[in-house]
Formats: C-alpha cells, structure tokens, sequence
C-alpha cells in the first residue's frame, strides 16, 4: 500500500497516472451534473414559498460547498508539502487555489442572484455573505502570493504556510449561520443526522454535489499536471515526454 | 581529524545546477582558497558550507555553524547603528561577552569610528567592521568570502596577519579570494571551480 | 527569553534613530477618526455608534502600515542570515520581531483609542471598557499575523502591497469579535463571549505564528 | 516631456515584474471597505451614509501605503545618484515617480470607488458622481505630495517629525472637502465649491511639488 | 588641453573636513591613480569630480557630467529588472542610443545573463553589468571607483585591456583601487590622499 502510494506521489508516474484517470473523471462529472441539474431545474416540484427561484439551489450549493472543501484540501496539502517536502502537494497547492477561487466566485454570484428575491437585495452584510466574500479574498492572496515568486518551490512553501494559517476562516464561514443569526438559512442539507430536505427535490441535489465535485477533481488534475510539467520542465521525463509526443 | 568536510556536494540556484560532486576537507591549520570565475558558485557553495542553504545532494560534515566565523558579501551592519552597537548586538545575537568589541575594533583601525551610525561609514571601513568579528571571540573555522574587497593596503597586509596567527593556533580557514592571498601561508590548498 | 530580550533591545534602538518611523500610524490613526468626526455634523448620534468599528478597523490599517518593513531591513544588509546561523532559536528572533512591532505601534495605538473614542462622543463605561480590552487584545494579533505576513513577503520585490492582502481576511475574526464585542456591551449585554475568543485566538497566535514565521523566512534562503 | 515618459517606461517595466501588482491596491481597498461593514451592525442603513467617508479613508490608505517606499530603492541601488549625474532635469525623474504612483496605485482606486460605493449601498447620482470627480482630483494630490514626503525622508533622514506633521495638515483638507462634497451633493446642495478647491489644490501641487521634491532629494548627496 | 582638473579642492563630509588643497589635471591620454587609505576620501573626491558634491573650497573643471562615464561603489542595478533592462533605462536616462547594449554585455562576457533580473546575479556579475557602461557610448573621461572590486582574474585584464584602449584613442582615465592597475600603462600619475 504505502509503495504503491510513493510510487504514486513521484511526479512523472502521477502525471501518467492522471493521464489516464481524468477522462474518466470529467466524463462521470458531465454525466452527474447534466442529471443532476437536468432533475433538479425541471422535474423536481417548484417550492412552496419561492416557486421556481429556488432552482438556483443546484449551482449555489454545490458551489458554495467546494469553496470549503477546496480551501481545506489546500490547507491539508499545505501541512503534506511542508513536512515531507513532497513536489505533488507542492504542485497541487497552486492548482487548487484558483480553482476555489472560481467556486468560491460562483457561490457568491449565484448567491447575490437568489437573494434578490429571497432578501429583496443583491448583497447584505450578513455573516456568512461578508464570510464568504472574505474567503474570495483568502484565495486571491494565495494566488497573488504564488504568481509573485520565481522560484516554484519557495511560492509554493509559502502558499502552504499562509493556507494553513488562513484554514481558521473556513469553520467561521461554515458556522456563521449558526453562530449568528443570519438572514442565510442554517445547514439543512450539509450536515450530520437526518437532512429536513424532501427526496425529489433532495437527490438531484446530492447527484449535482457529487458532479461538481467531480468537475473541481478534474480541473485540479489538469492544473497540477501543468505545474508539474512547468517545475520539472528540466528533468528527463518531461523531455522525454515531450519527444514522444513529437514522433506521430 | 577534520574540522569540516565536504562530500560529494551538489549545489543548485532555483533549478540551476551549478556545482557537482564537491569534495574537500579541512584540517586544523590548514586554508583552502576556493578559486573560480565570477558566477561559478563560490558564494553559493559558501553558503552551504555555514549552514544557510541545503546542498542539492550530499552532506557536510564537521564543526557546527555556532563553531565557525562567517563573513559573506555582505556586512551585516544595520546602517543606523552605531559602528559598536552593531558588534554588540551581534555579539548577543552569537551569545558572545561584548568584553572584546573595543580591542577588536581598535585592531582593525575602526577605534575612532566605533560611535558613527554605520551608514556614514566608507566601503572599506565596513568592510573592516565586518572583519572585526573575528578578533571577538576565537572560534576554530573562518569562513571568508571575498575578505580583502574593498580594503586598502594596510588593511590586506593586517588581514593578512591575522589569518596567519589563527592557522598558527591550529584554526581552520576557508576562504574566497580573487586576488592573491596576502602574507606566506604554510599550508594552502587550492580548490578551482572553474 | 533572554535572547528575546536582547532582540528587542536591538529594535529599540533602531526604532530610537528615526523617530517618525513609529509616530506616523498615530498620527494616520488620529487623522483617520478626525476625520470621520469631520465627516458628520457635531454632536450626530451616529458617529458615536460608529465608532467601534471606526477604532478598530483604524487602529489595525494604522498598525499595518509599518509591518511591510519589519523584515526588509534585515534580509538587505545581511542580517537575517546571521540570525540564521547563530546558536539561537529563528524564532526567538521572530517573536521579538513581532513583539517590537506591538511595543512601537499596537500599544501607542491602544493608548491612543480612549481619546479618540471619546472624541468620536463614545461613552467612558461598559462599551469603552470592552472597546480597550478588545484592542489590547486585537492588536498583538495583528502584529503577530502582520509579522507572518512580512516573513513570507520578504524576499518579494513589492510586500507593500500584497501584504495587507494576505493579512486582512485572516484578521477579520478580530474585527467581527472586537466591534461586536463593544455593540454587545453598548446594548447592555454580556461582551465576555466574544473577549474570551479573541483572548483564545492569541493565545494559538503567539504559540504558532512566531514560529510559523521562522519558517517561512528560512524560506528566503533556499 | 519625453523623458518622463522614460521613466515612466522604467516605473512600469519594475511593476510589471509582479503580474498581480495593479490588482493589490483594488483588493485592499475592498478589503478596508469589507472591514468596516463588518466591523458595524449586520445590515446597518447607517453604513451608507458613512460611506464617502469610509471610501475616501480606504483610497488614502491605498496610496499611502506604496508611497513611503518610492526613492528609497533607487537611493540604495545607487540608481538615483545616476539621475543627478545624467543630463536630463531630475524634476522630470521626480515628476514620473509621482505620475507613475498614481498610475499605478490612483488611478485603479477611483475606478473601483463605483462598485464599492454602491456595495455600501450608495446610490448612483449627484453623491456617487461628487465621490468620483473628488477621487479623481484628490489621489493625484496625496500622490504627489506622498512623493514629496517620501523625497523629503530619503533626502533628510534625519527629517524627524517635520515629515508627518508637515504632509498630513495639507493632506486632511483635501479628504475633508472630498467627502464634503459628497455629502453636499447627497443633502442636493451645490457641491462644485469643494471640488473647484481640490481642482486648484491639484494644478498648485502639479507645478510645485515635483520640483520641490527633486530639491529635496539632491540632499541626499550633500 | 586638460579634459579635467581640481584647482586647490577642499572636500568635507557633513562638518568633518576630509581633503585640503587638492590639485591635478588629466590630460587627454593620461590615467590619475588615486590612492589612499580607507577612508581617505577617495570616493567623495570622485563625487566632487562627477558634480555631485559641492567642493568646500577650490573649483573643478573641465567635461561636464554628460561627457564623462562614472561607476560608483554602486552599481545602479534594479533588482527586478534584467540586465539588459537595466543598462536599456540607463541609455534612456543617459539620452543614449541602445543599440549597443548587447555588444557590452557579450563584451563583459553577460550575454547569456541578459535576461535575468539583477538580483540573481553574483556580487562580480553585477560589478561587470556597471562597467558594461563604460562601451556603451564613447565618452572622453572614465571615472573609475575601486573598478576592480569583485571581479575575477579574467575581468580585470579585460578592464586593463579596456582601459589601455580607452587610453589610446585620447580619452583620459580617472581611477581609485587599492590593488595595482592590471596592463601596462604608459601615463599614469599617482594621487596618494594617505
Ligand atoms: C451572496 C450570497 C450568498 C452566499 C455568499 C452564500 C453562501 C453559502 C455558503 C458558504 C453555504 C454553505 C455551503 C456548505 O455548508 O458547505 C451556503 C449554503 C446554502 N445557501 Fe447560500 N449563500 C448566499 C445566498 C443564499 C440565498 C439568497 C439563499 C436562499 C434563500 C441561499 C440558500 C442556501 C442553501 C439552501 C444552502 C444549503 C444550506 C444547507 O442546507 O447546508 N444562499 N450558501
Ligand atoms: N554619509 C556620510 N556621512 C558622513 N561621513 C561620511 C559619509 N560617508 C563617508 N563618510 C566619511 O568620509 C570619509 C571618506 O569616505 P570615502 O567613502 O570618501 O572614503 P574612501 O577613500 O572612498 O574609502 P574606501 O577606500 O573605503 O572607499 C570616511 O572617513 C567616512 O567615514
Ligand atoms: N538569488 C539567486 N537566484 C538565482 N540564481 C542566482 C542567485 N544568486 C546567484 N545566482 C547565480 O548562481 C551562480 C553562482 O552565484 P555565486 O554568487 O555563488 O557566484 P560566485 O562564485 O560567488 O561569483 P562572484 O565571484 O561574482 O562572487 C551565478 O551564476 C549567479 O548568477
Ligand atoms: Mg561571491
Ligand atoms: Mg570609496
């Protein structure tokens, strides 16, 4: 198991490894958000205090929920690529970032859409809005902080210390619901226990979730071969590569 | 018995291999001057020597950095300090009594100058304070990159002197140096990276 | 902590040569709340329920503004490395760093705050106390995370910049927990709440980040 | 004339060095905006009301937070000593090192006073257009008198509190009457009084202060 | 026809006089060596001689700034620029055509370096990028301090080669370096400020 998985974490393996995978993921992500958002914006019933506008349930969640779970995923590869200084979690600091920078801007658009009608405005200070735009902002550091180093390896050891430092806003942004009364709703779906959300509108839902989920694997995938191609673009195995893709 | 060895050393800057399988040792008395072209890596390789930058591959071994003086490019004097304020906050920096700042200062000719913002002070007369912090207190290896840029005759002759008086008392000595090596040194070795 | 000492010793003495280096956040502070006063008519309500959060964010721009430079001078004239290769610990060398920085610009800030929240028509009482007790324990966080910051933009050409950037959404906890604390204690309530999580957050503050920050600085090096 | 635009050339060679450069500025000047709503009561009316005030404070920070900087490089790099040797007039040097700030950091600042403004919730109207035409006349002035102040503490380092307490009384008018117009054009007065003084505040400091700074900064040489 | 000369010099730093009664002139042809110990006051006599410090007494003249080539202790190099960049804004400052920038730097042996930014070059890299000046544009005076200052073997003799060509077709050197001058020279004069 561990052999398999340092086999794994040596770049140009995981680059073939990643070679053959994405496809599969991006297609099995078409595939879960087309039904998912498919279910959910025509067969599922219209709600019964927002009609049709709760539609936007199927892009906002799922959104809002991987600009979490992408900025935990880059702090958890921050602690890996600052202990055992390994090149994958290195590369995959740099390919998360704007990638839940893009989520992280989608749940705020599709946010701002939705509270229109819900709350009569595009924007409210309210703790888990305010929360979430800080959050933007967290991302956008990152990036910044990464595009302003030369050396790869320096960027990236500093995005990691300053995503790990950041990691303290996350549970503020997924609890300011609970922590404050907020004109967001409180978690309903994402959470432990029996979820208060009925079947035919909830399944669509968690297909959509799983979808985009998928969808952000792929894109990190990509972003990560990338890097590693730019960091190693001086190893043999990136030449070789390349000369391979030369011949046909 | 050695006070410090290289073995097999890579060095690398950003992605840039710069030096390969580098090995050499020191021994007590001894002074390697390590010779080499501008840009062949000497101030690198310094670097890895004392400690401040981790060899591509291979190890050194021996004395530890808190048992060597190091003198890089630069001088290390905070420009709004004075001349003795800067030896004496490096002194608690290196856990050193500041008993010997004055006679050290006085050595190298700096005794006038110990209360002047070190700003003020002439390229070669920081380049003499820097030197001071040898005489502060003796430590086993010198490590001195490019010691005599920047000082006049005197200065060169003094140095010198002093490099000769610490291989005398069994001190190790590594250093960098374009020009030649001021004073009859006994026992040199000389390692080119051209 | 005698090597800590000593740190400090040495900034004190740097920061004595130039005066203004530390005079500027007050008077930027001040300036900002004046203004603010300026911005409304006299004896206007509103300003006085703005305050806390006019103090508070002025107080932690005014502290940012010197942060970028906490390290710059140390990498340029060949300081830093010497702090790398001495007996001691990086991080007593951080901290120091970081606590010079509360010592020169934080606490004057603090200080500074009561005056101007009076001025602003805020009451001395509840709402005042929780105002203080809030920033005394606000700003540290501030330089402490500042400091951070700085140590992972050392070697960069422009921190001036990117800097608050990295530390403002980080910092806006504090913000939220000290204005909300002042709101609560204004409106009669309990503040200690949100006291007690600032009071938390440095303490895990002044545990990691000075030496989070060693790290990153040694990440100027290699 | 066309050496200014040498420099400049040079300025924004440096800047481009930092592909994220232009955008730092507009994110902390958000960010300042987000700390203060969040620093007051969620979904606060008040907040409106205060936010000329809080725009023009985040646009000053902005600027003044590269300013300090701006000689300082080109002193210890030597660059600045080759100015005064070169055949060119320095004044011109001076004058493109301001320009280039305001560039830069001035410019981007008051393109997204808009969308900040209306995110605080100021309507678009006679307020929103005061808060701009102000911006627009009243970043130049700090960065040229921020360039001033920045040529002064190169040039005398041991200008000592003559710096602050020099630039900040010219600089407080020009924010004062800025969001003072704004509040006369929200209240439907005539706000073309305030905004003709930072007109003529401009044109003043255009034709004095780049010259004035590069007399100060040949002090740095004797 | 002198190209320069100090007629009875007095120079000070802040109220510290330095130097009393300096005179010389240097001719088309001729190399001034000034010498003297650190801190003498070479530097700010050179200053005084480039126009950027008023002499305390006594006058100077000859070529204005604009004629003459002047390289500091400092290198006058942006961190963040490259080379190339670096030496393009100094034709700019200068009013100087850049075409022959990438002749100086493979001149000085940088040409592989030009695209780099200033700050990853080595200490006698950066010094070799301020002398690439001296080739930019012919220009009737040299003034010269401590030149040789970190470079190695192979770039001093470039600059005695340089410096003798200089020479040669009728231009006039004006030199500080505690080290001896590299190449023959035919018309030197020594000022020794000891
Ligand atoms: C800009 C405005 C908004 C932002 C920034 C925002 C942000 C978020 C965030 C961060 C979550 C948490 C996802 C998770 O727990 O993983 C969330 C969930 C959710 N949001 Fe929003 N939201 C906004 C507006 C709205 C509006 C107007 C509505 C509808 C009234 C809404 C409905 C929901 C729902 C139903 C959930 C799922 C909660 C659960 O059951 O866990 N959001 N949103
Ligand atoms: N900024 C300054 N303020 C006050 N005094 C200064 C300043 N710079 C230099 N000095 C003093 O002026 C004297 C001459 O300095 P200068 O740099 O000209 O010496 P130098 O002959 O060039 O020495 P070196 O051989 O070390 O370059 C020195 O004693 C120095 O201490
Ligand atoms: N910060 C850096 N980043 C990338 N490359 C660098 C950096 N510093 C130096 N280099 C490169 O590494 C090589 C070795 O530099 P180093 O300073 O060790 O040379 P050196 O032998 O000391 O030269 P010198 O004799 O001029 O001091 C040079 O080619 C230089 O361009
Ligand atoms: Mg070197
Ligand atoms: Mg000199």
């Amino acid at each position: 198991m561990w052999t398999w998985f340092h086999r794994l974490a040596s770049p140009p393996s995981f680059y073939q490894f990643s070679e053959i995978v994405s496809p599969w993921v991006l297609l099995s992500a078409l595939g879960l958000l087309g039904y998912g958002l498919f279910a959910g914006l025509w067969m599922a019933p219209p709600d019964y205090q927002q009609g049709d506008a709760f539609r936007i349930i199927y892009v906002h969640v799922p959104a809002a929920a991987l600009s979490l779970s992408l900025y935990t995923g880059m702090a958890v590869a921050g602690i890996i690529a600052l202990i055992w200084r390994m090149k994958l979690a290195e590369s995959a600091i740099a390919a998360l970032a704007p990638v839940g920078a893009s989520f992280t801007a989608l749940a705020l658009l599709t946010g701002m859409l939705w509270g229109k009608p819900m709350w009569g405005a595009w924007w409210k200070w309210d703790a888990r809005l305010t929360s979430e735009l800080v959050l933007l902002f967290l991302y956008l550091g990152i990036i910044g902080l990464n595009s302003a180093f030369v050396d790869r390896r320096a960027a990236a050891r500093a995005c990691a210390l300053l995503a790990i430092v950041g990691a303290v806003n996350v549970p503020i942004v997924k609890y300011s619901v609970d922590w404050w009364n907020s004109l967001h709703q409180a978690s309903t779906i994402l959470k432990f226990g029996k979820p208060t959300i009925t079947p035919e509108m909830g399944i669509p839902l968690y297909i959509s979730l799983a979808g985009s989920y998928l969808l952000a694997g792929y894109a990190v995938l990509r972003r990560m071969q990338n890097e590693l191609l730019l960091r190693e673009r001086r190893a043999n195995w990136v030449s070789k590569l390349l000369s391979e893709q030369k011949q046909p | 018995m050695y006070l410090l060895s290289a073995i097999a050393v890579d060095v690398a800057r950003g992605d840039r291999a710069l030096l390969e399988g580098i090995s050499f040792s020191v021994a007590a008395g001894d002074l390697l001057h390590i010779k080499g072209r501008n840009g062949a890596g000497k101030s690198s390789l310094i670097e890895v020597l004392v400690g401040l930058r981790r060899p591509q591959r291979g190890r050194v071994e021996g004395l530890q950095s808190q048992q060597m003086h190091w003198v890089g490019h630069r001088n290390a004097l905070q420009p709004d300090l004075t001349l003795a304020e800067n030896l004496r906050s490096w002194c608690s920096l290196q856990k050193l009594k500041t008993a010997n700042v004055s006679d050290a200062l006085e050595h190298l000719g700096l005794r006038a100058l110990r209360h002047r913002p070190a700003r003020t002070l002439s390229m070669g007369q920081k380049r003499r304070a820097a030197l001071a912090r040898l005489l502060i207190s003796p430590r086993p290896l010198w490590i001195l990159d490019e010691p005599l840029s920047g000082l006049d005759t005197q200065g060169t002759l003094l140095l010198g002197k002093l490099m000769n008086a610490h291989l005398a008392d069994q001190g190790g000595i590594v250093v960098t140096s374009h020009q030649p090596l001021p004073g009859r040194i006994a026992r040199v070795s000389v390692l080119d990276l051209a | 902590m005698i090597s800590v000492i000593q740190h400090l010793a040495r900034e004190f003495r740097v920061a004595a040569r130039h005066k203004t280096e530390w005079l500027m956040p007050l008077l930027f502070f001040a300036m900002v709340t004046v203004l603010f006063a300026l911005g409304s008519k006299p004896g206007d309500p509103r300003l006085a329920e703005m305050a806390p959060s006019v103090l508070w964010v002025g107080a932690l721009l005014a502290a940012l503004l010197t942060l970028d430079r906490l390290f710059r001078g140390d990498l340029d004239d060949g300081w830093l490395e010497q702090v790398f290769v001495a007996p001691g610990a990086p991080t007593t060398y951080a901290l120091a760093k970081m606590l010079s920085h509360w010592l020169l610009t934080g606490l004057p800030l603090v200080l500074l705050a009561m005056p101007l929240g009076l001025l602003l028509g805020m009451k001395a009482g509840q709402g005042m106390n929780a105002l203080l007790i809030g920033l005394l324990l606000g700003t540290p966080i501030l330089s402490l995370l500042g400091g951070f910051a700085a140590a992972l933009t050392v070697g960069l050409p422009r921190a001036g910049l990117l800097l608050p950037i990295l530390v403002l959404p980080i910092l806006s906890p504090v913000v939220i927990f000290g204005s909300g604390a002042v709101r609560a204690a204004n409106a009669g309530l309990d503040s200690s709440g949100p006291i007690y999580f600032l009071a938390a957050l440095l303490t895990l503050g002044l545990t990691l980040l000075p030496w989070v920050a060693s790290v990153a600085l040694r990440n100027a090096f290699d």
